[in-house]
């Protein structure tokens, strides 16, 4: 991997910051966009742009042209059988709702379970508190082990035929772990439930096959893959996507509309109310082709190098306490941690002096820090345009930490 | 901002100093204060008598200037009666809040003016005031109350 | 209005297309993007680029300063109060249905009255179907007048006080009627209902003063005003949007998340969850500053010229029937029509052909349609970057229109 | 495109041709067929006769290319069984798709074979097909009734 040529592509990687170029570690949080991307939506307002599915003229068919044909590299990108069962969100949070709301409160009677995990974001768990609550559902947590954060085995009983859904994050944003999770997606079926998979930190960094994994649901966000603000992405099995309430409504997701009642249109518009975000969906299919473009190999290749000399630095470092296991081979591009007797906070602090972005935080997932026993932690994530120099330049700085709040160790 | 001004010696010895981290004995309330994205949570007990501040300590977690802030202004309002302490969190805040021009004003603030310049780091001004703002709504609470049992 | 001068501020005008730069008309569908708000996007993803209010690190901070800076030029663009009270979401509809299920299915019961008139957008029609729906509550319809597009006077009189909502938009996108929304609001507000006002159409046109109108909720698009698509506004006011659910739930929008329970975050945030478009914020800020640098005086101004122009012109030519009003002054930008013998898809691929984009369809407003006894209808409509020489232009062609389809009149 | 290719004189003279644009008396079966987004809406009605189909007309309103793409396939399929009506709506709607490339194939489709460029036109391939879709929608109705009611 060329880091100097790819660098190029990315303007705000030579932002001055703390007197050298900006060291952007909080990639999980959100990603920042290369040239190609930027360009692509350019080259839409400046020559394309109308409002999609709406007209017949030249622009309003360019815009449905741009964004029926990134619809049709996202289908490939995850390798689904059919554009109509992609559908365009906001974000990973509008689409883990729309699958609550749609699909969870009309699916669900009191006395059904709902199974999630104890280090999910709060996206893939308030939804699902809501859920409950509404239908009078029960949701229950598989647990992780506190040292590796592997799920509890035994927890995994929980899956049985009372459960409806089982949700989960492919991988942690806060663990950060890699685990494989077809076992669990083969247990939810044996169950019958349905699962939902959130691929918001998976789909960034590796190559995801629906189809393979055979989840029911899978969602995830452009903004942390290289693509703008405001478009997301929720997969769902046609038959599934066919039986569900529409979300929003409104222009585009409707067949006929009377006075009393409405005929909704097919999918994918059915869940598509009103104008789409077309730059967004440029700006995913732009960012797809990229990363495509770079090869998911490379990019797990070298995402693999930074977080193994991170966790090799850290674990150098006294007083830093990395949360989850500290085998760099399962860890998916982002190691979190603490520093004792430093908050967190504190430690993003005089990080950030120094050009140093990291995430300090519950990371949305309060629930795992509150289980963890601890109120907050750091995060450094990594993304393919980041250096070993970089990691070298972070951990120096990390080692300072601690003298910086006056301890002399 | 240049670390060394943030994090001074005063504030990095009044985060260290945990005389007052500690749990209250019979407080007479108990307020809960949090900075849920920054990770600060603290719980704030004190213990009135005769209207004037017995006992105060805090418990929970949170970042060096919360922590030290908080310190301070145990510090500053022990021993004080209600009003004479939210009157000194107000001036506190506006302080924070970049309201006031005349520095002569804050010296009854006493150690806390050290956190004068938080105003000018918006990130951090949640943490300098987190403490402070649990003690304005604690001392709120027990006045209503106290207003509601003389009726 | 230096028409020149502001046009070389929108490289799509310059786009071949028919032989000619192509004609634009189809405004109020979406509008085109001027390059200060594409380049203010550009600065942003190569200066500022981060995720807003999740971190302490200098990415974080702009992302954030530059979130909420586009709030505060929003707030007083509609001259509200408090930033508290201006949501964004992803466009109108989102808006509408923020409201439709956040107040209406919780407020409203079996018995109440919704209140909408015959020409709403399906994005303020569709929603209020669902929520009629759901709680039992009726769905009524304030009819116009088939000529003139006015209210039905009479129909006011439904406003009453078994009525909970009132909802309309400020300009309809059919009609392109510029009436006083204040009279309805007043009898509304006498009766103890909501208003929800629509302010798609409107907000992009005239200044829009939501304290002066006194309106209870209050939607709009960016993409409609030379914005980024994806982002759009709701205006509601505190005391109502406090006392109301949640929509989406996830990351931001909480203040404390427990396993079984969660506490939600406070205004705005509270409505907001995930990450937000923030390059979607950013357009919508540089748009709003281009807006106010030319003048919602000389934008009506020009407006009006054209409109002027284009009726007059219109009326002139055999076999065009004008949709409503044929007053220009109570046309708001835009002259919907119809060709006799000439079905609108017909009409616009003609126009299409030599360069002009107009829109054909039922523009998302099936029963106005059906009222008025159509089936579809051609739509013209306007911005301040369209000139005098193109609604010469379109006139032109449009006079060729039924000689095409074989008619010799 | 220019308009004088998609407009052709053959598809303005079958779009005024409205011999056809009328109700069926006593009709076997009614069909609607629309595309909302165009502005296309009509109701095709057939009447059958053993297994012959004896009447068939439309009502309703749409462009030049659905009206007389409808007016077209009429022509064709009138007097024709039900199974034969079908293997020339197959025909036509492979020749929209652009599925063949054998012309000679499609001399067959008489009139209708002046749609053929619409297959680059992906706008308006609904319009032209509307009336196809709709027959070959009440023909596989009527036969799956047939074999009903043979059971
Ligand atoms: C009056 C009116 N309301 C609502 C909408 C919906 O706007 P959007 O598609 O941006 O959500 C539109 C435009 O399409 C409109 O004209
Ligand atoms: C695992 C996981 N799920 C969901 C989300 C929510 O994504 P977004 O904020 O883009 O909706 C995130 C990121 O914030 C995440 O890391």
């Amino acid at each position: 991997m060329n880091s100097e040529l790819i660098r190029n592509d990315f303007p705000i990687l030579k932002k001055e910051c703390g007197g050298r170029p900006i060291v952007y570690l909080d990639n999980a949080a959100t990603s920042q966009k290369p040239l190609p991307v930027l360009e692509a939506v350019y080259e839409y307002n400046t020559q394309g742009n109308g409002n999609p599915h709406r007209g017949a003229h030249v622009l309003a068919i360019s815009a449905s042209e741009a964004y029926d044909g990134s619809k049709e590299i996202v289908r490939r990108f995850i390798n689904k059988r059919s554009p109509k069962e992609i559908i365009y969100t906001r974000n990973t949070t509008e689409s883990l709702n729309l699958i609550a709301r749609s699909y969870g409160e009309t699916h669900l009677k009191k006395g059904d379970h709902i199974v999630i995990t104890i280090a999910e974001h709060h996206a893939n768990l308030v939804t699902w508190q809501r859920v409950a609550q509404k239908t009078g559902a029960v949701l229950d947590y598989i647990y992780v082990d506190k040292k590796t954060g592997h799920f509890l085995e035994k927890d995994l009983e929980k899956i049985n035929k009372n459960v409806k859904i089982v949700a989960f994050a492919q991988v942690s944003n806060v663990l950060g772990i890699e685990f494989d999770p077809r076992p669990l997606i083969q247990r939810a079926h044996e169950a019958g439930a349905v699962v939902v998979l959130d691929g918001a930190q998976s789909a960034p960094h590796r190559r995801v096959d629906v189809q393979e994994l055979d989840c029911d649901f899978f969602a995830f966000s452009g903004h942390k893959m290289c693509a703008s603000g405001g478009i997301g992405v929720l997969y769902g099995k046609e038959q599934l996507l066919d039986d569900m309430e529409p979300f929003n409504l409104g222009g585009d997701m409707i067949e006929e509309v009377r006075e009393q009642s409405t005929d909704f249109a097919e999918l994918p518009a059915k869940f598509e109310a009103g104008t789409q975000n077309v730059e967004g969906a440029v700006s995913l299919e732009a960012a797809i082709r990229y990363l495509n473009e770079i090869g998911f190999d490379e990019i797990q290749k070298q995402e693999r190098k930074l977080v193994t000399q991170a966790i090799q630095g850290m674990q150098q470092i006294p007083h830093i306490r990395i949360i989850g296991t500290e085998n760099p081979e399962e860890k998916e591009g982002l190691v979190s941690f603490t520093v004792d007797d430093v908050h967190p906070h504190d430690v993003a602090e005089i990080l950030s002096a120094v050009g140093i972005c990291i995430r300090t935080g519950h990371h949305c997932a309060q629930p795992l820090h509150t289980y963890l026993g601890i109120y907050a932690s750091c995060r450094a994530s990594f993304y393919f345009y980041n250096t070993e120099e970089e990691v070298q330049y972070f951990l120096k700085h990390l080692r300072t930490v601690r003298s910086v709040m006056g301890y002399d160790d | 901002m240049d670390m060394n001004q943030l994090y001074t010696e005063l504030i990095l010895e009044y985060n260290k100093d945990k005389t007052n981290k500690r749990p209250v004995e019979n407080p007479t309330l108990s307020e809960h204060g949090h900075n849920p994205n920054c990770g600060d949570d603290i719980v704030l007990q004190v213990k009135m008598k005769d209207g004037v501040i017995q006992d105060l300590a805090y418990t929970g977690s949170g970042c060096a200037i919360s922590q030290a802030s908080t310190a301070m202004m145990i510090e500053l309002v022990s021993g004080r009666t209600a009003d004479e302490a939210l009157r000194l969190v107000h001036l506190f805040l506006d302080m924070i809040r970049g309201k006031i021009t005349d520095e002569s004003q804050l010296e009854e603030l006493e150690a806390a003016v050290s956190l004068k310049d938080i105003s000018k780091m918006p990130v951090r001004v949640k943490c300098a005031v987190l403490g402070w703002h649990t003690l304005e709504e604690a001392l709120t609470k027990l006045q209503s109350k106290t207003v509601k049992s003389n009726k």
